[in-house]
């Protein structure tokens, strides 16, 4: 098991992810006290997909992952989008 | 030497993790029902959402946030510490892994006990004469985050047990693929917390 | 200024045709195709197979002329649906509201029925809607069917173009009753439509108290000769004493005209012991004078 | 059987523990597959005792021998275990468990533990709905769909059997992250993507629907179980919530998970078919390449299931839209097998004609199944008769013929020994007429108008309800001598060597039964799966 060890983050990234995380979560509440309407609400899961994605990449080790994983995710997101979609098209469209 | 064991000893670390991946795609599926009816509710009633995102306690929101966070940054560096052979300091950041979880319940015991003492609960009179667009949002934020809840429980369990393994040096620095995968699950919990924050307690 | 005999059923029928005609065509093509080559390259008549690993061309083939035999039935079976959703403006509107285990019809002018009557040659549009669970409104002959949801509106509509009575079933799972859900549509002239319309609408104060149970549907739970079905009969309980279920606990209580009233107004807040909770809340539904009416009935059967 | 040297047979291993417990604990795949095999077959033959009670039922007008309660519970329960926990485990967790390794040339599969672990759940699952019929306000009365709102109000045992389901669908997702996991990392060597055996491609199509669907299924039940205890509102239009979301909810996985049946069947008797034409299988890429077309449109057309439920017109045209284009890989690997008896060398044994039987009536149940998606026609046959035809087309005749198929072609593997093929073949004949005199009809009835799900019917359904239910006696009979030839045949059938039909595949290279570790020594792959002949 020699390859394994070649994954290890340094410790400052690991760091910096999380300050970003925090001065995110700091940001998506301030935001949140301006009261921007429709546009908060699209602001604020714009920065959650922002941590989120944080937080695959690096404390999740995707950023080091092969192709498979990846591709295997994209594949859940994809499913995961097309399950929302075509539910709206029947919540949306309702008479 | 009994037959059975022999193909459980040797592992395989590239399907261990695709296993656990794998794994995370049902639980993300699994809160992707819950998204989807949160959605289809919320463009029903998107004022008797906010109206009820108001009242939830914001400032105890973003505390559990940041303790989620927290815990994900222990928990990835304990990873990064057992690969170096410095299990003590693991075993340290592990613990707080689960003690910031634990923190994390003892806030969110506050949260619903305060609703619940405004009589703020599924099916309660007081909600069902608020009507229906508050009592659907907060059926949901009962639901979601209760079942996160289960889930965070669950993760301190797993990293419980990834402690007492890595006392007894059944994980160390040459195998250490259930620690990472116990670290994948805690991850993934604190991904859908990231979105259940902005989605309950900002929209207001 | 419709068409012909039963002109949206006869859209119907004729995706029917359409799918079905290819269907049985591609049905036998690969059945005889297999039979075929099971004879002919039996072991005994050709003992050295071939290896065919496979055909572009073939495949191209076998992909492309489905796929457009799909889009035409896709597209028949579009536009036969189109005209099933665009209701005349001047089609006749009639209320459904379905329940446990019955319908209820209510025309414009307020007057409801257990049947659905309807003078020949004028569309119909049905609003539906029901009390308590799903149920699904199906009349076979005019080839329509529609989910009665509660708490939501849904149409059909259809015309009636030839007289007679036509079966109409419930088609989604309901219940135990969910089989004798069943009623009629009366198509009948307008001569005799415009009677019977007429004729109810000057009767319609003057209805006897089983006649509004039995347009409400409460018979299809009780019974007034004291047997039990789905919920109590009604015979000779006034008065009694029984017990009931009040949040989960179990009280005692005698049977009175103020809990008659709350048993059909909130029927959730006492439950007869022994039946499920599922009795449709008639609030809205019964005006006063057809409550008291119906104490009454209740009281004088002994 | 022949020398004294012979390897002895994964039945003779024990390992750890003995008796009973050597099963039940055992993390052996071809323990499992059979553990799998013996429950599924137990609930099943309860689920069919409940059909034939329901046809009798139904041979009159009025009641005939039990009220509509308790007809109500059993259309209920044999849907349930029909689906559950027959056709959905059926051909991957039994079969699969007991031939992925075997196909691929791998010593067991990925996660030997969590296999067990999911049939723990399965049998968890199984007997947590078998005790839901026996206590509580007694069996629910839903019908497998378990629609709200009437599934909260019902007063029967909803919650305990829907928490059985609930285990079901977790066992169901272990097995689908255990294949896809297997499939990628435990191939034998030389064994590229292109030369997998089909049924392994059908698997590993099937293993990603378990995985993306079922928990959408889990959160479903989760949530009607909650509803029916703390009464959150999210279905119930008093509250607010709105019944249309479950249908969604439930159908994401349902629709799916009539993929999860189909698929495994279709794997398997393209294993069949080559090996009796003595030929290569035709257009080996297309048929792979459709197994993942339908399992990924299979994600798109859940919507169909609901054109009369009140969704919204532009939904409708979607999904209606969307179906039509889920027939279109189903008939590439109609044509494909077909095209594979070409210039064969045919045999016609048992298993090849349950397999040819297969394609016939899959044919019939996903052709009618295009009158389904159309708009205009689902809207009359939704409901009726006519779907319960076009079900039973698909899963008896397609998913469970294709399984009677399988369980002869592989029967010498898994047990070595051979069943009597005079037998079979009679009991064949029988199957085959018994099914059409039962299901045929259905479809007649449906036109007529006859609904589904009724207790009791008017007189002019009376001849078509008749019929097929003498149909039933039949199919009975014709199951029966088919069991009692595969039954018979495990405890005295002649031993039947290691390759009995001259297959090319994998597990054919071992002994019969195999090994506990099945190979002796890892096969090396060096070409496509289905050489014959010449080459
Ligand atoms: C094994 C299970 C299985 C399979 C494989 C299928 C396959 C298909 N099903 Fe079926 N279906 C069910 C099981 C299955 N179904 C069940 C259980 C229900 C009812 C659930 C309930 O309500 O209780 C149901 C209900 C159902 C409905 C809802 C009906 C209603 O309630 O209103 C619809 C509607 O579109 C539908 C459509 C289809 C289609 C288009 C296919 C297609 O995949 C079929 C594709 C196959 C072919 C087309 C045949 C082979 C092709 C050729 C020979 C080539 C030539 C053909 C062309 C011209 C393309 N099915
Ligand atoms: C794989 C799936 C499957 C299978 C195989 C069957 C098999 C049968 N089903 Fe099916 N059925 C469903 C799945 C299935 N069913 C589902 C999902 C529903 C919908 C439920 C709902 O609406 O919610 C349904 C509904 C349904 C209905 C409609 C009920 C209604 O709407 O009112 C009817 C009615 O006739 C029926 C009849 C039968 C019959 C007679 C059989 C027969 O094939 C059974 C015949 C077999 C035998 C008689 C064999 C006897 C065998 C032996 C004696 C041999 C011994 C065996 C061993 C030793 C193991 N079923
Ligand atoms: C779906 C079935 C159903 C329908 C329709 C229905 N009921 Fe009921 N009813 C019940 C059940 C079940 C109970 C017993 C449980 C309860 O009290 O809620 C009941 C109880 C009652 C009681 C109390 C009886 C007692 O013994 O205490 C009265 C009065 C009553 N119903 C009147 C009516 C009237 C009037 C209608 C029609 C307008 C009606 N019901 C329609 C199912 C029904
Ligand atoms: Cu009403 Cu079925
Ligand atoms: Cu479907």
């Amino acid at each position: 098991m020699n390859d394994n060890n070649k994954s290890i983050t340094g410790y400052r990234i690991y760091f910096i992810v999380w300050i970003c995380l925090l001065i995110l979560t700091a940001t998506t509440v301030a935001i949140s006290n301006l009261k921007l309407g429709k546009y908060g609400a699209l602001i604020s899961l714009f920065i959650a997909s922002i941590k989120a994605s944080l937080i695959l990449l690096f404390f999740m080790h995707l950023k080091y992952e092969g192709f498979l994983i990846k591709a295997m995710l994209l594949l859940t997101i994809m499913t995961i989008a097309i399950i929302v979609g075509l539910t709206f098209s029947d919540v949306w469209y309702r008479h | 030497m009994n037959k059975d064991n022999i193909l459980e000893e040797k592992e395989d670390y590239e399907g261990s993790k695709m296993g656990m991946w794998l794994f995370l795609f049902t639980e993300l599926l699994l809160f992707t029902g819950l998204f989807l009816l949160y959605s289809a509710f919320r463009s029903r009633y998107s004022d008797e959402f906010h109206t009820g995102a108001a009242e939830l306690n914001k400032t105890m929101g973003t505390l559990n946030t940041v303790l989620l966070l927290t815990s994900s940054l222990t928990m990835a560096l304990s990873i990064n510490v057992i690969k170096k052979g410095q299990k003590k300091l693991s075993v340290l950041l592990q613990g707080l892994t689960v003690s910031l979880g634990l923190l994390f319940l003892v806030d969110k015991y506050f949260e619903w006990s305060e609703k619940i003492r405004h009589g703020i609960y599924p099916n309660s009179a007081e909600l069902l004469q608020r009507g229906k667009g508050e009592t659907i949002f907060y059926g949901l934020y009962y639901l979601m985050t209760g079942l996160h809840g289960l889930h965070v429980i669950a993760g301190i369990i797993l990293i419980s047990i990834m402690i007492i393994m890595t006392i007894n040096e059944r994980i160390h620095r040459e195998k250490f693929v259930k620690l990472e995968n116990a670290g994948l699950y805690w991850h993934l919990v604190d991904v859908v917390w990231v979105f259940l924050f902005p989605v309950f307690y900002l929209i207001s | 200024m419709f068409m012909k005999f039963l002109y949206k059923s006869a859209s119907v029928d004729n995706v029917m045709f359409f799918i079905v005609g290819i269907s049985v065509f591609m049905l036998v093509l690969v059945t005889s195709l297999m039979i075929f080559f099971l004879i002919r390259y039996r072991r005994k008549k050709n003992p050295d197979a071939e290896n065919i690993e496979g055909n572009l061309m073939l495949e191209i083939i076998w992909t492309v002329i489905p796929t457009i035999l799909v889009l035409a039935m896709f597209y028949y079976g579009w536009i036969g649906f189109r005209i099933m959703r665009n209701p005349p403006k001047d089609a006749m509107l009639v209320k459904v509201t379905a329940r446990m285990w019955s319908w209820s019809f209510m025309y414009e002018n307020g007057q409801k029925s257990g049947e659905l009557n309807v003078p020949l040659n004028r569309p119909v549009k049905l609003i539906i809607n029901s009390e308590d669970v799903l149920h699904s409104l199906f009349i076979p002959a005019f080839r329509i069917k529609e989910d009665a949801v509660p708490g939501m509106e849904t149409y059909l509509w259809f015309l009636p173009d030839k007289t007679g009575t036509y079966d109409l079933f419930c088609t989604e799972y309901c219940g135990s009753g969910h089989h004798s859900m069943i009623s009629k549509v009366i198509v009948m002239a307008q001569e005799d439509f415009s009677k019977w319309y007429g004729e109810k609408e000057g009767a319609g104060k003057a209805q006897d108290s089983l006649k509004i149970m039995e347009n409400n549907g409460c018979l299809g739970c009780h019974t007034v000769d004291g047997t039990k079905r789905v919920g109590p009969g009604f015979k000779g309980i006034f008065g009694k004493e029984a017990e009931v279920i009040t949040n989960g606990r179990e009280r005692k209580i005698v049977i009175d005209k103020e809990y008659l009233r709350r048993s059909m107004l909130d029927p959730g807040a006492d439950v007869v012991k022994g039946f499920p909770d599922i009795m449709p809340s008639q609030k809205g539904i019964l005006k006063d004078e057809e409550i008291n009416a119906i104490i009454e009935y209740i009281k004088k059967l002994k | 059987m022949t020398t004294g040297d012979r390897e002895k047979s994964f039945y003779e291993t024990q390992g750890r523990h003995t008796g009973i417990l050597s099963w039940v604990l055992s993390t052996d795949h071809k323990r499992i597959g059979i553990l799998y095999l013996t429950a599924m077959f137990s609930f099943f033959f309860v689920a069919v005792i409940l059909g034939v009670l329901m046809r009798l039922e139904l041979i009159a007008p009025g009641r005939t021998i039990m009220s509509a309660t308790t007809y109500n519970a059993i259309f209920t329960v044999h849907g349930v275990i029909m689906i559950f926990l027959f056709i959905i485990p059926g051909i991957p967790s039994g079969l699969g468990n007991f031939l992925l390794p075997l196909l691929i040339g791998a010593r067991d599969v990925a996660f030997p533990r969590i296999n067990l672990m999911s049939w723990w759940f399965y049998i968890t699952g199984a007997i947590v709905i078998l005790v839901s019929l026996f206590t509580g306000g007694g069996p629910p009365d839903t019908g497998w769909t378990f629609y709200v709102p009437y599934s909260i109000k019902t007063g029967t045992n909803v919650t305990l059997a829907v928490f059985g389901v609930f285990l079901l669908g977790i066992s169901s997702t272990l097995t689908g992250i255990n294949f896809v996991t297997t499939i990628h990392r435990l191939r034998a060597p030389g064994m590229k993507w292109f030369r997998m055996p089909l049924f392994v491609w059908s698997l590993y199509a099937t293993g990603w629907v378990q995985i993306l669907a079922t928990p959408v299924l889990g959160l479903t039940l989760l949530l009607l179980m909650s509803e029916r205890l703390f009464g959150f509102g999210l279905f119930d239009p008093a509250k607010g919530g709105d019944p249309l979301l479950f249908e969604h909810l439930f159908w994401i996985y349902s629709h799916p998970a009539v993929y999860i049946m189909i698929l495994p069947a279709m794997g398997a008797v393209t294993e069949i078919i080559p090996v009796f034409a003595r030929r290569t299988i035709f257009g080996y890429k297309a048929i792979a390449f459709s197994s993942l077309a339908i399992a990924s449109a299979g994600y798109l057309v859940w919507g169909h299931h609901m054109f009369t439920s009140g969704m919204s017109d532009i939904a409708r045209m979607v999904f209606s839209f969307l179906t039509f284009i889920v027939a279109i890989p189903s008939g590439i690997k109609v044509f494909n097998w077909v095209a594979s008896l070409y210039k064969g060398s045919i045999e016609l044994v048992s298993p090849l004609l349950f397999t040819i039987s297969f394609i016939f009536l899959f044919s019939i149940g996903g052709l009618t199944g295009l009158v389904n998606g159309a708009l205009a026609t689902n809207i009359f046959v939704h409901g009726t008769y006519f779907i319960v035809a076009h079900f039973h087309y698909t899963m008896f005749g397609g998913t469970a013929f294709a399984f009677f198929a399988a369980l002869h072609y592989w029967f010498p593997k898994i047990t070595g020994r051979m069943y009597r093929e005079a037998l079979a073949k009679r009991a064949w004949v029988i199957l085959f007429t018994g099914f059409n005199v039962l299901y045929f009809p259905m479809f007649i009835l449906g036109l007529e108008g006859m609904p589904r799900r009724y207790y009791d019917y008017l007189p002019r359904f009376q001849t078509g309800h008749f019929i097929s239910t003498i149909g039933s006696w039949i199919l009975a009979t014709g199951l029966a001598i088919m069991f009692y030839n595969l039954i018979r045949s495990i405890f005295k059938g002649e031993a039947a060597g290691s390759n009995p039909w001259g297959g090319t595949t994998l597990e054919w290279t071992t002994s019969s039964p195999p090994p506990r570790e099945n190979f002796k020594e890892i096969p090396v792959v060096t070409g496509g799966p289905y050489r014959f002949g010449k080459d």
